[in-house]
């Protein structure tokens, strides 16, 4: 489960909205082998699968929609952040919190299982090439999106990492994400204070933007969260991205199942999201 | 049903112990298709979505995304809710409206080289004409579907299928409107469909298609709230096959125009359940989100089955229950 | 809705935050259960079947197999179909008579130390009326339940259940031979479920129990048979469970008398589903095939979950969506 | 794979027509482990299971229901008969046909799988205990019940079994039987000629009642084979029970799906049967 041994495909600045399936860096179909599963803290999982097209395919932010093995009366697929992609090995991880029967089930699946996954999907992160300092903010399991969007940021950018957990347990990301966020930039917050600063990840939010400027903010978790930065962002006029979270049923555009109110008009967060720039959703 | 189809009446030359090709044509009351199979209005966006997973004239048509007169919006969110073997929607036909369809959707449509049935929304009997009527002059316009059957709007939609009365009424002021294949879409939510049916078909329908979804409802309790902002939705998927079924089977028997038969289809043997019950062509919706390729596997499943079982032309299919 | 049982109105001693038992009692229209569930007609025998799982007093009530005046012998075999998340069946309510009920089934069930609710089947109206009064005498009865919607049977059945005059007909003429408790049973296979249940609460109903089972058909595509001797028999089973819910929720809204939900229930959540979209009291159907031991299950699981949420008596969920 | 190491319960006389739980070796549900399961033959395989209630009260001639894991929308359990059963293991073992969705899902449980199984289930054979010379007829997995039923018998018995396949791969229980019935009491017919007699199983039982007489003839099948061997044995006036297959959704005799008609009237397969006199039967 050490993730330092990987490489990840730099963030690509023409990273445009896409119509899925129309070919390029388009979802595909792809039966994965499940490499490994396992348990990283109590209701929380890694999956690492083979899956070589979306590994080389896919940009910090986009997802992957998946079809529960052995739940066929089941029959939607569930949507997950890709959390880590390695295009030589091919291998893609996964991050997810056990919430209902679909990820429950998905516990139970083993080394060797195959996978139905479609990705990747939607659009990802859009940081400003010029960005020079920017922030990262993620609640629980938010962090997965942010986990290749830290990686690709050339080294001369200073890259500050929020991350929130409800207590030190949880908080499963850390040692990898220090490979890119070290020390004086990388601000841990948790509910119960048994790490980190006793707080919310808004306050720590705030504090820094009040200290001083970023380019750029990127932020995923809980939707309250997100808002809350968002709005602070608006204050200090900072660009800001957020990742929104809708029950998909096709997860490639088709069905409406996933709109998301922007300035803009109805959007769909499979592909004309998850990432949507913070000015221009309707919370 | 389909005597008047001359690229299928061949049987005389076929020996049935060599077959290597299978006639996959049909003919659904004039809409000529390569094959039975198109898809569920709303579970295929306008196709674009699916064009990147296979080519779609492996289909035997298109059909669209519900289209009205003007821009809807649709309804809140959560639109949709996972049941057993199936969903519940409350999308709302959400649709930008026609004149954004004939400029954002048709072109593309037209390249497809597959008949599109494009599905027609209105409040009213007017509405839905008017549809028609814009849509008349353009030519990558094959056949319409008029959808009576919406569960997921307040004023319209279903409240237009389960009244034998408004069903004729406004199949038959669209009648008018064409001559193009019309195709009306009943809803499930009847104590007698047959009754419906007749009422279509008298009022000049081409065919019928059905089922739309089934009134359902899904609660979450924890929360003690219904999981659809809408509270109920439409269900569809793999549940509903057995109403769905039963529904062609009845129809079958009380009309002579052709059936476009849907509801659960996953696989190429649901396919040939339907036509066995009736239907001259089927629809792919819910299963095209649980897998892409649904349609173009069902496609190849009939075909063969057809060589598996010696059937020549699978229009044979169609309501052959021994 | 049940503000007149004493039993269990006690709110006032309870401190929310110590919740240590919960009042699992209900008042279904007069029939007083000790806890919310029973299990639907048809599903578990007379219970003898299920006594070697579990005492039977864990249930709220026992309902038996339909009793008809005379022995009716059924459909022919096959009469079960799986479906995706769901059976049909198409029995026909084989029931060897009320005579023979009376002397082989009620001295048994008599000892059980539940209510014992006896479902009653007919042919037209006058055939309802004389089992009941059959059974008037018989203290082993608690109460009864009119099956006006068997989709299995050509002549009585679902065709009262379809039309809210005969539907009204044959709950008042029931309702006449006897006081005890009389819930009605109705069928989904309607337009609008609220007119027939409106028509039999103004009959004299005490309660109302839905749904029955959704008219539905498989077809063996090898053999080009519907795969049930019958042709068509009622689907039943977690698939149904939307359609379930919706129908009790709008009905809920549209009658004042308690109701019996059913359809699919498997688990606690689904039966808490059940009563907050307006069931007083559920039954557990054909999930007693999947698993004997569902209904005890379903009673502890409901039970954990007022515990967990502070609801000290369950009858506070019926209707309680916010 | 080895049968001859197990022993198996005595066939008890006392069998009657046991309504179902209500105590005594009546049905229970257990959830067993299973030991092991592969093919034995194309599309017929064995599954082993931990069941120890079902083998310590099982007699020859009845089934278990079982649920089929992991195929949640498929909710109705599958009927297969008890072929072998090890009281002092607590071993059972079935043996199974691919025919349709559950039992080709069936083929992919693995060792250390829990499965839910009812049993034992329905009155099994009730041969004469006075019974001198029996014949069984199997055709195709119809030999599954039979085999309990063979060992059950005391040695003094002649025991004759009449065993049908497709071919000579698909006899699969043939070396299991040579426990108990030895060269001239075994009659191995194939459809194709490929072992023994190529015939049916009919034309053999019709020759060995022609020979001589029996006591006792219990047939398991094809259904239209079984009405054979019933009007062979009828002509014979000799003693004859059949194993029908119904299809069940309760099998425990709740729910009416699977009803025989037979001289008393219908009567159920599940617990009235699945063994019952030939003469009772309405073919
Ligand atoms: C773009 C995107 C990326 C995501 N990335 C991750 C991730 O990296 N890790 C992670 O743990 N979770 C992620 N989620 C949430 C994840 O999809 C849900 O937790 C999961 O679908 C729950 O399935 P279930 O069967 O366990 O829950 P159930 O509640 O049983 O699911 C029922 C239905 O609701 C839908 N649903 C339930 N919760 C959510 C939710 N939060 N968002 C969307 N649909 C939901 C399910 O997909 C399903 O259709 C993401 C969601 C989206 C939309
Ligand atoms: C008392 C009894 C004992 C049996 N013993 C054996 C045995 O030892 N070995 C064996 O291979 N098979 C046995 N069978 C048959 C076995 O139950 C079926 O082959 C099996 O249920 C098929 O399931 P499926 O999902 O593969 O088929 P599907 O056709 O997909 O099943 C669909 C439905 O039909 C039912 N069904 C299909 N075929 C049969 C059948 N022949 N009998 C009863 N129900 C059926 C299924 O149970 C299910 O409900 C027995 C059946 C009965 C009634
Ligand atoms: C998400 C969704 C959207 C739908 N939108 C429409 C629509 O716009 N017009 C229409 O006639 N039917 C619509 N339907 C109904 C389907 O076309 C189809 O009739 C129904 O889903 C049953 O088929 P299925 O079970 O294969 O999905 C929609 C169904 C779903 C699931
Ligand atoms: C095998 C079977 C037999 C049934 N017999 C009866 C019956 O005799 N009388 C009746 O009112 N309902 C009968 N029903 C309907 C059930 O009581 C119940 O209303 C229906 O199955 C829906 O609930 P479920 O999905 O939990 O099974 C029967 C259902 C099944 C599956
Ligand atoms: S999930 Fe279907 S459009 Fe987004
Ligand atoms: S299977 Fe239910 S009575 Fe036999």
């Amino acid at each position: 489960m050490v993730m330092s041994d990987m490489t990840y495909p730099a963030c690509n600045a023409d990273n445009n909205r896409m119509e899925p399936g129309l070919g390029g860096g388009q979802p595909r179909q792809e039966f994965c082998s499940v490499l490994d599963n396992g348990f990283m803290a109590e209701s929380i999982a890694k999956i690492r699968l083979l899956a070589p097209y979306v590994a080389e395919n896919c940009h910090p932010g986009q997802f992957v929609h998946l079809r529960l093995p052995n739940l066929e009366a089941h029959i939607l697929r569930r949507p997950f952040s890709v959390y880590a992609a390695d295009a030589r090995s091919g291998e893609i991880q996964l991050l997810y919190q056990t919430v209902g029967a679909g990820t429950e089930h998905l516990t139970t699946v083993g080394r060797g299982a195959q996978i139905d996954v479609i990705g990747p999907i939607g659009r990802g992160w859009q940081p400003q090439p010029s960005a020079k300092r920017v922030l990262l903010v993620g609640g629980g399991l938010g962090v997965a999106p942010l986990y290749m969007l830290a990686a690709s940021f050339r080294t001369d950018v200073e890259v500050h990492l929020v991350m929130g957990a409800q207590s030190a347990d949880r908080l499963i990301c850390r040692e990898p994400f220090s490979t890119y966020i070290t020390e004086p930039c990388l601000h841990i917050t948790t509910d119960d204070g048994s790490a980190g600063q006793h707080c919310f990840t808004t306050k720590v939010v705030k504090d820094l933007l009040d200290e001083g400027s970023f380019d750029y903010i990127a932020t995923c978790g809980p939707e309250a969260m997100q808002k809350a930065v968002a709005a602070l962002a608006a204050e200090h006029k900072t660009v800001c991205e957020v990742s929104l979270e809708r029950r998909m049923a096709c997860g490639i555009g088709a069905c409406l199942s996933c709109m998301v109110e922007t300035i803009n008009g109805p959007q769909r967060a499979c592909v004309d999201g998850p990432v949507f720039s913070a000015l221009e959703v309707i919370w | 049903m389909i005597d008047d189809n001359p690229a299928i009446d061949d049987t005389h030359l076929v020996d049935k112990d060599s077959l290597t090709t299978v006639d996959m044509g049909v003919n659904l009351g004039g809409l000529l298709m390569a094959n039975p199979v198109t898809v569920g209005s709303g579970t295929f966006g306008n196709g674009k979505q699916y064009a990147g997973f296979y080519p779609l004239n492996r289909l035997g048509a298109i059909t669209t995304k519900g289209v009205s007169g003007v821009p809807w919006a649709g309804n809140d969110n959560p639109r949709i809710a996972e049941t057993a073997s199936g969903m519940l929607n409350s999308i709302g036909l959400q649709n930008p409206g026609v004149e954004s369809f004939v400029a954002d959707e048709l072109p593309w449509l037209a390249t497809c080289g597959v008949p599109v049935i494009v599905n027609v929304s209105g409040h009213n009997a007017s509405e839905y004409a008017a549809v028609i009527q814009r849509l008349e002059t353009e030519s990558a316009v094959s056949a319409y579907e008029l959808n009576i059957s919406c569960p997921n709007i307040d004023c319209g939609g279903m409240g237009f299928g389960t009244d034998p009365q408004t069903a004729y009424a406004v199949t038959q002021l669209c009648r008018k409107s064409t001559s193009r294949p019309l195709i009306v879409k009943l809803t499930p939510n009847v104590t007698d469909i047959s009754e419906i049916a007749c009422a279509v078909e008298a009022a000049g329908a081409d065919a019928i298609s059905l089922i739309n979804t089934v009134l359902g409802m899904a609660i979450d309790v924890k929360r003690r709230r219904p999981v659809l902002a809408r509270k109920v939705g439409g269900l569809s998927g793999p549940a509903i096959k057995p109403i769905a079924l039963r529904m062609i089977y009845e129809v079958y028997q009380a009309v002579k125009i052709p059936l476009l038969g849907m509801g659960g289809i996953c696989t190429a043997s649901d396919a040939i359940e339907f036509m066995l019950a009736g239907a001259t062509a089927v629809a792919i919706g819910t299963a095209n989100f649980t897998d892409p390729m649904t349609a173009p596997t069902v496609v190849d499943g009939i075909r063969e089955f057809c060589l598996e079982q010696n059937i020549p032309r699978v229009s044979e299919l169609t309501g052959a229950l021994l």
